[in-house]
């Protein structure tokens, strides 16, 4: 903000040339994970090389692409019925009390059960199609958005408070005012979290009991012994989290590049 | 729980739901014959088949969330233990094709080679008390094996990396699949090591409020079945196609393999697919109350029933 | 309405801090005062004798104390009286710029802001806050922003106008303008004004009734009509009548 | 802080009262369950009655018992790992700039790797005993404690960071001073959601193949219809997880409390 | 060491703002300015000239300035020079107390705290605090947290004093008493110090010469020495020396 371009304009290069790192790093790690695997003989079942799984990635790339979108419209669904509901609860949460005292614990629980194993009892409920899945992915992603959010608008700052008070502010105004705007960092990190569960949430809310989705093509893969598949499509969910974890960022960004926190 | 009675009309074809035991495989190539050739529409039905979470498709049936499904002749002796009325109404295959394997190098040829090995399994009890059993039949001390938990970690990465000697596998599937692979195993027919253990795995279950409530749609369902299973023993080639363009996630050479293989095990020495023998679920039942895995005898009479078969 | 404050046996204490003997800290103690409706009272007193607390509690933000407040006929302990009230901390939020800082009391009470926005410009201006509209209060100096919380404390509704040291981070020549501008609304818009300063000049040139506070816990302790006509004169500075007026609020001051 | 201590009683004990809320939803809960599945006459097996579930607990009391050990021997090893290492990585990148490029990447891959999928590749590398239990756990718990510690580090407030600078801090010790207290309710935040995962994070590892844990004895109770256990169990990952909760709240609140934010 | 403040030149522009025209917010505009070691000077200024800026380019914590700076023989934006600053804000960590919060300093440069403790405790009643060590800021009046943030100062390292507006939220009464132990400090640890002020009275008592900025972009505009002999009466605001002083100070003030 306050540098004379000049800085600013090598901070940015800086920047850039770090953001390389973690690139780096991968390529690295793919690079040893290929000549482990050669050095060592390791027969592909074990561990296949990353040659191998690219190459499964490129031969399986009709069905993969099928698949991923039946998860990735699973994850979605869940991500965005989650970011609403959490945002919502997060509000009410912090904005009242009672409602945080009474819904909390609720939702540390609905956190604590253990859903897969319950996996039965979610197809009796709700069958094999669309709903358990995203009700899956929900409960996964809902906890992280409304915690982190919540945390942040409670906060208060009294001087803050005072002044709108008197200027006439009823609660919500002054929470809408003051409260959510402080609170939207928090918010983001709650995403962050629970974008990186949402795709794995979707995988996993498929072995209730499905068709199609990566969760079964991965299981199959894994039970006839395709090893290499069955890392492709790891690799896959990987990228799949990866680019909504960025697209949360950008939106970041955006937001408090407007807002411009202090 | 059932969905209502409903006259069969040509046109409207009635949806049907059918859950595997898990992922799908060989075992199941009948099912998805019997989807493919159209057996299950000439019978008015429109039958979906879903993967469910392992270990979950007798829970799911005996809810009547899925009317049919796939299970083992153990999980039904269980939950009709359990007071769960579920009943089983075809042995896939007739004689059991799982048994013991092993590396060729770790010389594991009878249950006595069992001393001194590493067993990797999933944990329940029921593997425990077989492999004793085996065992003390042929004299062996059990107390010298060490049993593993390896849930559902792949036999061969585990066996290769040395962290189990001998696992529990389908013939038909993991056998297979060593082959292809050009690895030597040593496999111990359960079956023949032990008749008591030539039970039926798998087996194809329904409920019996459906039984009572729906016999027409149990009919339906089984004639299609039956069709589709006795396709895949004329034509395993053709029934391998099907299996792998209805489910092409899996190991395609495998399913070929393992097709021609189990084409001739489907029906093996009965008169026809699917029947189950009062004698089979007799014994196991017996084996398994007296190892204490269910606390009060079934009427196995009541399992199973060959009714639709013939 | 009648925009007159007044007060009552206030007597306020702080409980539940630390190192506390159980008696809390006393801040005000007996506090009498009543402020006629358009009257410009100011107060001095030392630091930390409760002046704040007292604006505070007859903002109606603090309620935890003892004896009675009229704002008029109401009591601010149980019915919200509008005041003009500025903060001795400027209290402006760090994510919004400038204008839409001022602007806030017509956000809240849903008032026109584009009207708003108009008519504050010249204001703006005047205040020497024009080109710094959409500035972020951390990129303002320590006196633009106080002047950005007065134009607030301008746009709030109300009759009473309570300032807790709203000049104190000004230069002189800044100061002096706006006190003839406070002067100005004063007049025109016949509020009630109580103005904390540490300026004796300031309170002087401004009032009509200088309070002087004790020593903490905080009380009047002493009270000087400033009769010099209205409009006051830069001048008066010079008469002998104005450092009479000095030297008895210093000396209320000194005990 | 600042109320006469009589509206602090009152204060407090509204809030005792509102705590109750919880409760009354959770006992309300089980008795609608129960009253459910009387009325509908539900056959156990698909959903036991509480009634059911309780005798259950009292009659597997022993040998819940030895599982509950195994598996909160596990969730607690793997927290504590996850915690050091949630705040000693949070603390590098909150601290270096350059750091939280280069790792935080890193760690969002982490997360979105469906663990279980990799579970038999976590067998070979680490064998079926407690160290792979303990790594799955970390690598569930590990990335909120950093993420929102982090994201509460890298606050600034250019004022504070000024006087420090003036009064010669070195950067650590800005940081410590400035920094760490300011992003302490962050953290606290990052490891309440963190404690929820733990119990079902050990459960889920002992899939991976083990002797004992609640994990086990669930697919064992799962596999012999024994839905009762199966409940009973899931009550007590859902208890544990409750009072780890509860624990890290009271934590919270002594050091915020002794540090007595704004 | 020599502790003398030489800028040559010096210009500061802050870029990248709201509504820029590419020129950017010239703050401050060739500012030379020579204060010897051991100099008391005072810098008085129009609100947002540029005086806090430049207090901070002299900190070292401002470095994007053309021009060339001297503390003693070292360049403050290559190198750290201690010195003792006070910012205008009070920059208390909330979390800590008063107590804490004042020692900071000695914590971070490792020194003996309990020592320090024992040796500040007179200060701290000398400044008003005493009974309020285990308070945090919110708890503190504004006059108190000024105070507080003062004893901080007096407690960094340091020959050179930077005070940005330090008595501004003090009454009369203890402005005096702060400004005599300021002298005191001064004269005692022979300090150089460049003390901003909105106060013409107070420059004119404490310094040895007052500089007048003028509007942003400031630029030393004036420079006054002031020639009263040490220590200062109060009384010489009497004498017509002072008059002129105060004259010409607010001549340059207003141009
Ligand atoms: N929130 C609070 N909790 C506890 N004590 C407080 C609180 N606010 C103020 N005090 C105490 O009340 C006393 C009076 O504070 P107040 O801010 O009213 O003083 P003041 O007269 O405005 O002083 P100044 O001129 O320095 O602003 C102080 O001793 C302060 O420590
Ligand atoms: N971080 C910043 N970014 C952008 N502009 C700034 C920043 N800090 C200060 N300014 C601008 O620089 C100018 C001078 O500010 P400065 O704080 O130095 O004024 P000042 O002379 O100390 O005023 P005051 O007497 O009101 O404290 C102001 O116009 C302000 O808007
Ligand atoms: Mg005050
Ligand atoms: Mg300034």
């Amino acid at each position: 903000m306050k540098k004379s371009e000049n800085t600013g304009q090598n901070k940015k290069h800086r920047e850039l040339g770090l953001s390389i790192i973690p690139a780096i790093i991968m390529v690295l790690f793919v690079f040893f994970w290929q000549a482990a695997v050669d050095f060592f003989n390791v027969q592909p079942f074990i561990l296949p090389g990353p040659i191998t799984v690219f190459k499964a990635i490129y031969d399986e790339r009709n069905l993969l692409l099928t698949h991923i979108l039946v998860t990735l419209g699973e994850a979605l669904a869940g991500l965005g019925v989650a970011i609403f509901l959490g945002i919502v609860f997060g509000l009410l949460m912090g904005y009242c009390k009672p409602v945080r005292i009474a819904l909390y614990p609720i939702f540390v629980i609905t956190q604590t059960i253990p859903l897969i194993i319950l996996a039965p009892l979610f197809a009796i409920w709700f069958g094999f199609g669309f709903l358990p899945k995203v009700i899956i992915v929900v409960l996964m992603c809902f906890f992280p958005i409304s915690i982190t959010f919540t945390q942040d608008l409670i906060k208060s700052d009294e001087d803050m408070d005072s002044i709108l008070k008197v200027m006439g502010a009823s609660k919500w105004k002054s929470f809408r005012l003051a409260r959510i705007p402080q609170a939207l960092p928090g918010l983001f990190s709650g995403l962050k979290i629970a974008v990186t569960y949402s795709i794995t949430g979707a995988v996993i809310s498929e072995w209730i009991g499905a068709k199609q989705g990566l969760g079964i093509y991965m299981t199959r893969a894994m039970t006839s012994f395709k090893t290499a598949v069955l890392f492709a499509d790891v690799f896959i969910i990987i990228v799949l989290s990866l680019v909504l974890y960025k697209l949360v960022e950008l939106i970041e960004k955006r937001f408090v590049k407007r807002i411009d926190y202090v | 729980t059932t969905q209502p009675l409903q006259e069969p009309q040509p046109e409207a074809l009635k949806k049907v739901t059918a859950v595997l035991d898990w992922t799908p495989n060989t075992n199941h190539t009948g099912l998805y014959v019997a989807k493919d050739k159209g057996f299950f529409k000439e019978q008015g039905l429109e039958v979906e088949i879903i993967q469910p979470s392992e270990g979950t498709s007798d829970t799911i049936v005996a809810s009547g969330k899925a009317q049919f499904g796939i299970s083992y002749q153990e999980s039904v002796t269980y939950a009709r233990a359990a007071d769960i009325p579920l009943i089983s109404i075809a042995a896939v295959i007739q004689h059991n094709t799982s048994g013991f394997a092993s590396l060729k190098e770790k010389n594991i040829l009878t249950p006595k080679d069992f001393e001194g090995k590493v067993y990797g399994g999933w944990g329940s009890e029921m593997e425990e008390a077989t492999i004793r059993y085996l065992m003390e039949q042929a004299g062996a001390d059990f107390s010298k094996v060490t049993i593993m938990t390896t849930g559902d970690a792949d036999f061969f990465q585990t066996s290769a990396t040395g962290q189990i000697d001998f696992a529990w596998i389908f013939e038909g599937w993991a056998g297979i699949e060593a082959k292809q692979k050009g690895m030597e195993l040593n496999y111990i027919d359960l079956g023949k090591e032990a008749p008591v253990f030539d039970y039926y795995t798998p087996v194809i279950i329904t409920n019996e409020t459906i039984l009572k409530e729906d016999k027409a749609l149990v009919e339906a369902f089984m004639k299609g079945v039956k069709k589709g299973y006795e396709y895949a023993i004329k034509n395993p080639e053709e029934a391998a196609d099907i299996l792998i363009k209805e489910v092409p996630e899996i190991n395609q050479e495998l399913v070929r393999e393992s097709q021609k293989f189990l084409s001739d095990r489907y029906q093996d020495d009965a008169a026809t697919w699917g029947v189950q023998k009062e004698e089979v679920w007799q014994r196991y039942t017996d084996w398994m109350f007296a190892n204490g895995f269910i606390d009060k005898k079934i009427d196995v009479t009541k399992a199973f029933t060959n009714e639709f078969i013939d | 309405m009648d925009n007159s404050i007044r007060i009552k046996e206030l007597n306020m204490v702080y409980t539940g801090l630390a190192d506390d003997d159980g008696t809390g800290l006393g801040v005000l103690s007996n506090v009498n005062l009543k402020v006629q409706a358009n009257e410009f009272v100011s107060i001095l007193g030392p630091s930390g004798c409760g002046k704040s607390t007292l604006l505070k509690i007859i903002a109606g933000l603090e309620k935890d104390y003892e004896g009675e407040i009229y704002l008029g006929n109401d009591n601010p302990k149980y019915k919200r009286v509008p005041v003009c009230y500025m903060l001795q901390k400027d209290c402006l939020m760090p994510w919004r710029s400038l204008l839409s800082n001022v602007l806030l009391p017509i956000e809240i009470k849903k008032g026109d802001l584009k009207k708003a926005r108009e008519e504050i410009q010249p204001l703006i201006s005047e205040f020497g806050l024009a080109g710094f509209e959409n500035y972020r209060p951390r990129q303002l100096s320590g006196g633009m922003r106080q002047r950005a919380a007065l134009l607030r404390t301008y746009l709030m509704d109300g009759e009473i106008m309570l300032l807790d040291e709203p000049f104190g981070a000004l230069d002189e020549i800044t100061r002096m303008q706006m006190q003839d501008w406070l002067t100005l609304v004063w007049g025109k818009h016949r509020k009630t004004v109580l103005f904390v300063t540490h300026d004796i000049d300031e309170a002087i040139y401004l009032s009509d009734r200088v309070l002087v506070m004790s020593e903490r816990p905080g009380t009047i302790n002493g009270e000087i009509n400033i009769d010099f006509e209205r409009p006051r004169k830069r001048e008066m500075i010079l008469t002998s009548q104005y450092s009479e007026y000095k030297k008895s609020i210093l000396k209320f001051l000194k005990t």
